[in-house]
């Protein structure tokens, strides 16, 4: 087991012609993944890194047995290439895309949950569980197989964390990037039931960062459902409010979304919360020490 | 964010039928004269400066006028008057209505059930923070459904409305709603929200539009007046570019990384001045844009963080030697660096070879930097 | 079902941007040949009868021009024909565009998926009954996503467009999708939709707005051209009447028993001519209602056929009896019904003394029906 | 067991204030269901028939603990109204109300399903169960019961043969009466799972109509996945094309939902199929004679 993803994982990348679809599917290959179709309208019959390019996801899906997307298109498509793969029977989708609209958003979750498909992003370096598959952009170089399931909101802060559990020694079950936007497909408590159930996590590595409430919904899911130790990182504590803080979603507003309430919700739930991303490794090793051995 | 001064605000209403006290946008003491004398706009009536910023009634820039001549001197003792920064170029002059009761009404996100918000207290006319949460009712609104004539009327028992009244609400609920979705809004605020005779009228406008929608939108992408010049130049440059109250600039990857960066720093005695994220790009050319960028904002001393994942760190080395290169030396400000991943060897050399403090322990270059900002000797340092 | 005119049809996809032949509508011949003289319609030009059943082609209901004169006289022989039981008063006078092919589309509502659904062929110009499956592509289109841009192209894929032909189809059908929901139709149907040039023009029109809708579109109210004088007044009075081609009136109550009392009557060599449906009631005012405009059908023999559950029989038959006094000697028709449920024996008492044939057994009560309609006695056997 | 109604339904009338839903709630509670509640905005704080009026369905729900829904109101609010239900928790509703645009139908189905909420009508009599609970306006004469399931999409027709059922001496163990629109928020195929399901039913009489293909979906249905006996029955074999036939559903369009064509389909999958209403009765009782003694 692992979460969302593994070795049956087929994907098919929605804008593989374009710089960022081509590299990634390089890159997502390269992890192991089962990259089995591209789309782009209009250029079906082509082929990209050895990928088949098909005009539409049906077709990909048809004729690839693809049961996982990931979005690259530019933003003002993005909605339509989710539903699209959600109509296609797609279930698992990644949106790598940035800026796309809220309410764009507001249609695409709802219309997702409506058709039981899970989409993480966008805004977000999607999923990757090492030995099995990744969707979407969190590098290679930083897995290792392990036990340390990772959620966060960012990305290259994500990456270095997952690179410090692997220079610490430690490796990752899967590690999941939600995505910077005020609205995302998978949040927090979307995520953590998950890793409760994934028998392959023994801890969750948590980075949240300022704006909404995120945190605090998972504090409230961990304090009452989540039996696996938590290390949770917020950053953001010195940002003013009423600024974008480089993500549309970390923003302090109307005195909510601050560091400091969701790092006191965080801590009041049991969980170890670090001050600086690059205490977490050793926090970690610590606390996976400090299990019953199985 | 592209906030909407307030009169664009009330054209935006107008257009959906929400209901607004007579006014006219005036750009001089005489157009504010002739508003009056010409019956466009009937006395009492107040005279505002259309400025962003919240709290103008208690800054002085909101005034009360009976006549011509008095509306004339209210636009003079107004206009020009720097608020928060910003310098009032128009006024809004407005009927003053006899008004019985002061709403407040609002659409929002709530990005936990991700859906519009609909929110609404019969405690209007003052600072929505300052009211008690019992006293605001949230109504989350489903956007496959709609705001429903059901939530509609739970807002306006809500406001304590009945009658003739309870449905001129209705219209206007109706009315923001189509706003909000229609213009991609991120927020649509109406305090107060008076009630005047049989219907309800808006006082205010607070609009602000998404600006990731405004592709949509053409009309609303020269509005975005709520930035420093430097923010907008770098918003065109596609540079996510905060500027702040300190004198140390940062730069890093990732805006999770930048805003850690920051707290690592302020934690260390650092006060950060800029918050620059490079995105996931190691484009010299952005890189060096980036950093020319930085140079303009006249930071004491410039802190670099990299996390070289996607990104190699050498490229971006390159890039920020080339950037420093085209800063003339007196204007030139102490760079440490601290680079991590990704051909993170070359990346050191590079930077190393061109005079630049560089590492790979954290802790260790935020100390250098924050040293660096607070020098004597440190020649650049006029923070802006 | 509101059946729109073909013009009326046009008139909507012009505001919703929908590329159109020019052209006119007309009432005389005069008018047709000024449409012509005054440039208001370039020639060649087409003159197409304004009635509401298909296949006017082959009715020789659609003429050709190339002159003032020839559209004259064209608009002459057409105007006043009758055509399926309408009768042509408008004519609707069209460019004749230079087609390179002829397409269809339509949107309709997809009952099991509870979807509408988009529905396109390259076949078209035909009667799309006649185009086989596999050459019409449906996509089902969710009311919560929209038309969505990858269904559009689906569709012009299926239609074998490219280019700004293509572009053309594009905008076409998301105008297409805005008329269906924000007008309730039923249907919309272009057929042919021509490719001309590098665009693609909507030749005829077919929309059909929800009855059940109107009191959201109230000009489409007085359009309800589809019935027969009689079907027309009922709808009126709210009842459910349908006019057929036998000479039998059947009254039950709820779709499904009138619905089965016709089949079992045509089952036992009846031929059913009116088809009432009482509904739920058995307000007296309602039923007596309900008879008179039977009566106005002239059936041979009346049928009445209760089951009285929410309703009840004594009040229905007490009703009828009131109705069927009203009702001169010289125009009686034999009525003869069954009634079960609800106060039946009260009921059938009832109708049994003034002279109605009733009983509880269907079968029964269907064999005397056919009789007395088949009887020669019938003085008032004259069906419409 | 019964189907979707039990002794633990708690019914809340919406618009209960008006004629229809004064008469139903007396002969809903005649029946045995427990109304608990009614829904008029701006009546609230009144009372009909002993029953509490509520301004919202929230309201009713919170101060009753309704969890099933019954809509008389007028067709243009009906939308509105099953919303209100819906986000009020309710997951089971009965629209009675006639003439609603099936555009705001298809919003209300899809907006229930998002949310699991069953909807049976609109334009329909609703559900009973006898000795349990009636959601709807099936006159309580006509039951008894028993082991027989209905389902079908006439009103009165159909209380005909419930009750012919009944003067056959048998009972039913639950009936469905799923409306005469185009657009349902139940079909048979929705509705034939549940009474495959249902210990308490032995066999199900189907009563269809001219209209859609409803019955041929419901045909496949019974061919793969239904175990238990079918008596089907289909009004309108006589009706004329183009004309709709009483119900806004029930019509012959472009060749498809013909009697012929429903009858049919519903032989072959092995129902058996009545010519005749009067016909069910009998042809019920001796299919159930003919089962295995349990």
């Amino acid at each position: 087991m692992s979460v969302l993803v593994n070795a049956d994982t087929r994907v098919v990348v929605q804008g593989i012609t374009g710089h960022q679809g081509t590299v990634h599917t390089v890159q997502m290959k390269a992890f192991g993944t089962k990259v089995v179709a591209g789309v782009t309208p209009g250029k079906g019959g082509g082929e990209v890194e050895g990928v088949p390019v098909f005009n539409s996801v049906a077709e990909a899906v048809e004729r690839t047995g693809a049961n996982a997307s990931v979005i690259f298109v530019p933003a003002p498509f993005a909605k339509d290439a989710y539903l699209e793969a959600v109509d296609a029977g797609i279930r698992l989708t990644v949106a790598v895309t940035e800026h796309i609209p809220f309410h764009d958003m507001l249609t695409m979750y709802h219309y997702g949950r409506l058709h039981g498909a899970k989409l993480i992003g966008p805004n977000c370096p999607g999923i990757a569980s090492p030995g099995k598959a990744k969707v979407g952009i969190i590098p290679n170089v930083v897995f290792r197989p392990g036990r340390v399931g990772v959620i966060s909101r960012s990305g290259t802060l994500t990456y270095e964390i997952v690179n410090g559990i692997k220079e610490a020694g430690l490796g990752q079950s899967t590690c999941i990037g939600l995505g910077g936007d005020p609205v995302v497909g998978t949040s927090f408590v979307d995520a953590l039931p998950w890793f409760e159930a994934d028998e392959e996590t023994d801890l969750v590595v948590l980075v949240g960062e300022i704006g909404g409430t995120a945190e605090e919904e998972a504090a409230e899911f961990i304090q009452r459902k989540l039996s696996k130790p938590v290390v949770a990182y917020v950053a953001g504590r010195s940002a003013p409010p009423g600024k974008r803080m480089g993500h549309a979603g970390a923003i302090i507003a109307r005195g909510r979304g601050t560091a400091e309430s969701k790092l006191t919700a965080l801590q009041n739930a049991g969980a170890e919360v670090a001050k600086f991303p690059y205490e977490i490794p050793g926090m970690v090793a610590e606390r996976l020490a400090r299990l019953p051995r199985r | 964010m592209v906030k909407l001064a307030e009169w664009r605000g009330k054209e935006l209403f107008r257009t959906y039928g929400v209901p607004l006290p007579r006014g006219k946008v005036v750009r001089s003491p005489g157009e504010a004269r002739a508003a009056i004398e010409d019956g466009e706009v009937p006395v009492p009536a107040v005279v505002k400066a259309q400025v962003l910023a919240g709290g103008r009634g208690k800054g002085g820039a909101v005034r009360f006028a009976t006549t011509a001549e008095e509306a004339e001197s209210a636009a003079a003792a107004i206009l020009g008057l720097e608020f928060k920064g910003e310098k009032v170029k128009e006024l809004l002059i407005e009927e003053k209505l006899a008004l019985q009761r002061e709403l407040y009404v609002a659409l929002a996100l709530d990005r936990s059930r991700r859906v519009p918000l609909l929110m609404v207290s019969a405690q209007g006319g003052v600072e929505i923070e300052g009211v008690g949460e019992e006293a605001i009712l949230r109504i989350p609104v489903h956007p496959f459904a709609g705001l429903a004539a059901y939530e509609r009327r739970a807002a306006i028992a809500a406001l304590g409305l009945s009658g003739p009244t309870a449905r001129s609400a209705d219209q206007l609920l109706g009315a923001l709603w189509d706003l909000f979705n229609r213009e991609d809004a991120e927020l649509v605020e109406i305090n107060p929200l008076a009630v005047v005779g049989d219907g309800v009228v808006a006082l205010d406008a607070k609009v602000i539009i998404e600006d990731d929608a405004t592709f949509r939108h053409p009309q609303y992408a020269d509005l975005r007046d709520d930035r420093t010049p430097l923010e907008e130049i770098a918003r065109e440059k596609e540079i996510a570019f905060v500027q702040l109250d300190g004198d140390i600039g940062v730069i890093a990857n990732g805006a999770g990384l930048t805003m850690a960066t920051l707290d690592v720093l302020k934690e260390f005695g650092g006060d950060p001045g800029v918050f620059l994220d490079l995105g996931g790009t190691d484009d010299p050319k952005k890189v060096t844009e980036a950093f020319l960028l930085m140079a303009e904002a006249h930071p004491r001393a410039v802190f670099l963080n990299i996390f070289g994942g996607v990104t190699r760190c050498d490229t971006v080395a390159r890039g920020l030697v080339d950037a420093r290169r085209q800063i003339p030396e007196t204007e030139r400000f102490p760079l440490v660096a601290r680079i991590r991943g990704n051909n993170e060897a070359e990346g050191l050399a590079i930077l190393r070879a061109a005079g630049v403090t560089a590492q790979n322990d954290l802790k260790e270059a935020v100390r250098a930097v924050v040293a660096a900002a607070r020098a004597p000797a440190n020649a650049a340092g006029t923070p802006r």
